[in-house]
């Protein structure tokens, strides 16, 4: 079982890698930050999926970790760009 | 019994790693930034729900069993939200690029 | 007795408490009286060490390595330990301001890096463990970066950003070498390594290790040809900071850099190495040396001194590392000497500078015409410290360089012996350079109309003059720098 | 080939990454990842030490382990202390501070 | 099985680690960067760390990403500025090296894990890791502690007021937007269970002050971001005292312990596990504490009425 359970990680590790690539040549680095999204689900789910196979249930702490601070990865993304709301097409500048 | 729970295990892991693949694709395929978020979340969740349907029967433990729904519903929660805060952010960079694009003559 | 070295390490941190919690007048005393404190207990542990005839060891958490962690202080961890803690308490007070003096006061960041500084350089010099050495030489950066930068000047940033580029790398080199020598042998005591070490001859990995940690701690230590970041460190640095920088800072990973090639490394080892690192600190004495005679800012050439002067210990190596006793232990001495001497007298150097700067109100060399009418004790102190450097009797540094020179030429290494001498004269060029410029006569109304802050420029003076009380030290090898070696634990716990 | 020493030399494809992004950063923010990065070789390289040192009903010997905690820590300090050094940098430059 | 799933996952890493370091612009190195985060704490989970893992998960890919990406925020892109053959060159050599260095590892390798399994029971915890970093080596965790501290005074010596009073610079100029806000009011409660279960289950399952500290951190910062709480101010008394809990709890304990068991950060004997917890609880406050403010930024001087 523990093999089976290997090779599905294995799976997802390659499908993240082939999304990761891919994305990595897109344009924004919004892309970029959905190539990370998608890098955290595969970890979370890699972390489970490797938890019984090798017999450590800490690695479920580990899962649930990766899952709040990899969303937490998109508010400092955010926060990052500014505390501004989309401007209006003739605003004033915003006083700094 | 093992036997079978394994069986599950085994059907239901699988099933999660084809739509982890599936929403991969769709991430690579579709044309904007908005909707590719859109094919991530779906996928993600899907796959990552079948994934610890599928491992349940090892849990071990009932602990280990809350554990894994509890990892499940985070990401659910965490990638709706998360999906908003990009989609948000997508948005103020088109504009702020409009706008800079629009000052350039 | 042993509780000494435990006391020595933690005691400075109490002075982080009032700093943080009360007002800056009373965080400032509190930070004087423990860094005092501190001073006296580095001076016991000194002659704890010296009547004993023993070194002093420790076992934190009453455990022997190799699962916990051992303190020992023998006699060249003692030296240090006093050096470094009097060169402290003295910057402290040259740093506290007497009332009304007008100049901003230290800001509280300042006293508190000090006590970091002071516990920190206590733990490299009694850790004998590679990783707690590690984590000590982390709290030697900490504490030493932000000192580069306290004005907030845009050159300061910079150099404490270069400054810090070159401390991380060189964290990371030394960390490195310590995963090497934990993967062979499962132990990183001093004590312990050594005895495996004298079981089994190690493999070119352990070398490895070795190299790697050295090429660590010279990035620290500013050791030709990676001290390019210490000039602009170093001469940004405000004057009290630049004093235990350059005195005492530094000589935290010159001091690791003997303890592992002078007591650790096997002596084939240690012998294969000694030339590279002589190379370097001869490369240190003339490179270093020839730039600093080409500065325009007094600040800039005391640094590039500063950088040069670091070389000797570089070619104490091959000489410490030869095959007879005497000569070996006479090149040791020398060593050691110089380390200590260096700190007093360039202490001494940087505080004058930056009194005489007060004065001027900049540090140009050019625009210091008669700086002797308005700053005498200054100059008195730059130049009594410089003596040392120069390598002139009565001072620390003509003993230190008489006993490498005697070594030198012992031991049929001449050119090492040419080097010791050329570093002097270049020394020479330097220091003579701002006296001449003191004692001559100013143009009619260059001088400023202020004068030097008389106790500080005491302090400068005190220090100048500790230099000049090493040089009545004899000219033999001295007992108490060998005590404790080689590295050995006594017994078990205490 | 085991799986410490596949994350030893996984380790040491890091340390040369780190490396490359030290030698080639324009700026001081490519030096600080490639700090990092160098400094995340070092670690694993570590981590495979601890675990080829499985034994004692152990999985892996916890002191390695402890060390390298404690240095994740101290890493991270130096990276918020360079980016704290970074940001102020840029301030003074955008707002033009001159040297007196 | 497990082979190809290491290779993989030490290929992705390496690969992550590479995007970082050849992007051009910075805030696509610094995601690059998070990502290498995410992996590096597989790799830790498979090397039977995870202790480790946790805590590179929760400063690698969480807070480092927070710090980074502001610093990369406005940041030009920068060409490379050396010869990028050569310093390709150099660094092959520099990995090949170390390769050639971690192969000649002796075998079998040398562990302290026996050591360290004999004297645990003795400290009355479970965890090994945590008894190395509290009870044999409780002077580096000490010594780190105060190095916390003092990376925290570096960047506050930056400030341009060197008394340090008022607030830092908040992480969002303005209000948070709604999606930012809603996410941090859904995820910080969670957060900070999770931050207080890895504290508890630390003395027996691996998790304990580190891990904790900074997934409480991190859920502090989401906090501030979100405007949930207001910024600390560097000259509040309550939390100066809350940053030296931790280093001087554990220096208290070890003077405790010089007293009744004989020597420094010895533990008193019959009391090692309430002690320990004790500290703990301390130690964490102040890492959680010292990260949000090291984060943070200098104060930026009393605010204007």
């Amino acid at each position: 079982m523990a093999d089976l359970l290997f090779a599905a990680g294995a799976l997802v590790l390659l499908i993240c890698g082939a999304g990761l690539a891919a994305l990595w040549r897109g344009e924004g680095d919004i892309d970029r930050m959905l190539a990370f999204q998608l890098l955290g689900s595969g970890a979370i789910a890699v972390l489970l999926l490797i938890a019984p196979a090798m017999s450590e249930p800490a690695l479920l702490d580990a899962a649930l970790l990766t899952a709040l601070l990899a969303a937490l990865a998109a508010c400092a993304y955010r926060a990052a760009l500014g505390g501004r709301t989309p401007p209006a097409p003739d605003a004033p500048e915003r006083q700094p | 019994m093992s036997l079978l729970l394994d069986a599950v295990t085994l059907l239901l892991v699988s099933a999660g790693v084809l739509f982890f693949a599936a929403g991969t694709l769709g991430l690579l395929r579709l044309p904007d930034p908005l909707t590719r978020i859109h094919a991530l979340t779906k996928a993600d969740n899907v796959g990552l729900a079948l994934i610890v349907l599928g491992l349940l029967p090892q849990a071990g433990s009932v602990m280990a069993g809350v554990k894994m729904i509890a990892v499940w519903a985070l990401a659910q929660i965490a990638s709706g939200a998360v999906s908003q805060v990009l989609a948000e952010a997508a948005t103020l960079e088109a504009q702020i690029e409009a706008t800079a694009r629009e000052k350039r003559p | 007795m042993s509780a000494l070295l435990v006391l020595a390490l933690t005691v400075p941190l109490l002075g982080l408490v009032p700093l943080l919690l009360a007002g800056p007048r009373v965080g400032e005393r509190a930070a004087l009286a423990v860094l005092a404190i501190g001073a006296g207990l580095c001076v016991a542990v000194g002659v704890a060490v010296a009547l004993s005839g023993r070194a002093l060891q420790y076992f934190v958490a009453g455990l022997a390595p190799p699962l916990g962690i051992g303190l020992r202080a023998d006699g060249f961890s003692a030296a240090m330990m006093g050096m470094s803690a009097l060169v402290l308490a003295l910057t402290a007070f040259y740093a506290m301001r007497a009332p009304g003096a007008g100049a901003p006061r230290m800001p509280p960041a300042f006293f508190m890096l000090l006590l970091a500084l002071a516990s920190a350089l206590n733990l490299a010099f009694l850790a004998q463990d590679l990783f707690t050495l590690y984590v000590a030489l982390e709290l030697l950066t900490f504490a030493a970066v932000p000192l580069v930068c306290l004005d907030g000047k845009p050159g300061q940033l910079r150099a404490a950003m270069t400054y810090l580029m070159f401390a991380l790398f060189g964290s990371v080199l030394y960390l490195l070498g310590v995963v090497l020598v934990y993967g062979q042998f499962g132990t990183l005591d001093f004590a312990r390594l050594s005895a495996a070490l004298a079981l089994a001859p190690p493999g070119w990995s352990f070398g490895a290790a070795l190299a790697l940690m050295s090429a660590g701690l010279m990035a620290k230590a500013a050791l030709f040809p990676l001290h390019l970041w210490l000039p602009p460190a170093h001469a940004g640095a405000p004057p009290a900071a630049s004093a235990v920088l350059s005195a005492v800072v530094i000589k935290a990973p010159l001091f690791l850099l003997v303890r592992l090639w002078a007591d650790l490394a096997p002596v084939p080892m240690a012998q294969a190495a000694a030339p590279v690192l002589a190379i370097c600190g001869a490369g240190a004495i003339l490179v270093c040396g020839v730039v600093a005679l080409a500065q325009v800012r007094l600040k800039l050439l005391i640094a590039y001194s500063t950088a040069a002067q670091i070389g000797y210990l570089g070619l104490m190596f091959p000489l410490a590392a030869g095959a007879d006793a005497y000569w070996s232990a006479l090149a040791w001495t020398g060593g050691t000497l110089h380390l200590v001497s260096h700190a007093f007298s360039k202490a001494a150097m940087f505080m004058a500078a930056g009194l005489i700067a007060e004065v001027f109100g900049h540090d140009r060399l050019a625009g210091l015409k008669g700086a002797a009418r308005v700053a005498p004790l200054s100059i008195a102190a730059f130049g009594i410290g410089g003596l040392s450097l120069l390598g002139l009797p009565p001072s620390g540094g003509f003993t230190a360089k008489v006993m490498l020179l005697t070594s030198a030429l012992q031991q049929g290494a001449w050119w090492i012996g040419v080097v010791v001498l050329a570093g002097g004269l270049l020394a020479g060029g330097y220091v003579l350079r701002l006296l001449v410029l003191a004692l001559q006569r100013p143009e009619d109304g260059t001088l400023p109309a202020a004068r030097e802050c008389g106790w500080r420029a005491g302090i400068a003076l005190a220090l100048a003059f500790g230099a000049v009380a090493l040089g009545f030290l004899p000219l033999a090898p001295l007992g108490f720098l060998s005590i404790g070696r080689p590295i050995a634990w006594e017994g078990l716990a205490p | 080939m085991s799986d410490a020493m596949l994350y030893a030399l996984a380790g040491a494809m890091l340390a040369g990454c780190g490396t490359y992004g030290l030698l080639t950063a324009g700026g001081a923010l490519g030096r600080i990842l490639g700090f990092n990065i160098l400094g995340g070789g070092v670690f694993l390289i570590f981590g495979a030490v601890a675990r080829r040192g499985a034994g004692a009903g152990l999985a892996a010997d916890p002191v390695p382990q402890a060390l390298v905690i404690t240095g994740i820590v101290v890493a991270f300090c130096a990276t918020a202390l360079a980016v704290a050094l970074l940001l102020r940098l840029k301030a003074a430059d955008g707002a033009g501070e001159e040297e007196p | 099985m497990s082979l190809v799933f290491d290779a993989l996952a030490g290929l992705l890493v390496a690969g992550a680690a590479l995007a970082a370091v050849t992007a051009a612009a910075p805030r696509a190195a610094v995601i690059a960067f998070m990502g290498y985060g995410v992996l590096l704490g597989l790799a830790w989970a498979r090397l039977a760390a995870p202790d480790v893992a946790l805590t590179e998960i929760a400063i690698g890919s969480g807070i480092s990403g927070i710090v980074l990406l502001r610093a990369a925020a406005g940041l030009p892109a920068v060409p490379p500025a050396a010869n990028r053959a050569l310093a390709a060159a150099i660094s092959v050599a520099v990995a090949l090296g170390l390769a050639a260095l971690v192969l000649a590892l002796p075998e079998p390798a040398p562990s302290r894990a026996a050591d360290a399994a004999a004297a645990l029971p003795a400290t009355g915890l479970g965890n090994p890791v945590t008894g190395v970093l509290l009870a044999f080596r409780a002077l580096d965790t000490l010594l780190e502690k105060i190095v916390l501290l003092l990376a925290l005074v570096g960047v506050w010596a930056l400030a341009r007021d060197p008394l340090w009073r008022g607030r830092p610079e908040p992480l969002f100029a303005g209000a948070a937007p709604a999606p930012s806000a809603f996410l941090a009011r859904v995820l910080v409660p969670i957060g900070v269970l999770v931050g207080a279960y890895l504290l508890w289950a630390g003395a027996d399952a691996p998790g304990g002050a580190f891990q904790s500290g900074a997934t409480l951190a991190a859920m502090g910062l989401l906090a501030l971001m979100a405007g949930l709480a207001p910024l600390p101010r560097a000259d509040d008394r309550r939390l100066r005292l809350v940053l030296l809990a931790g280093p001087f709890g554990l220096l208290a304990a070890g003077f405790l312990g010089w007293a009744t068991a004989g020597a420094f950060l010895a533990f008193p004997p019959g009391f090692e596990k309430p002690v320990i917890k004790i500290v703990e609880i301390a130690i964490t406050a102040s890492i959680a504490l010292t990260l949000i403010l090291v984060v943070l930024g200098p104060p930026a001087g009393e605010e204007r009425p």
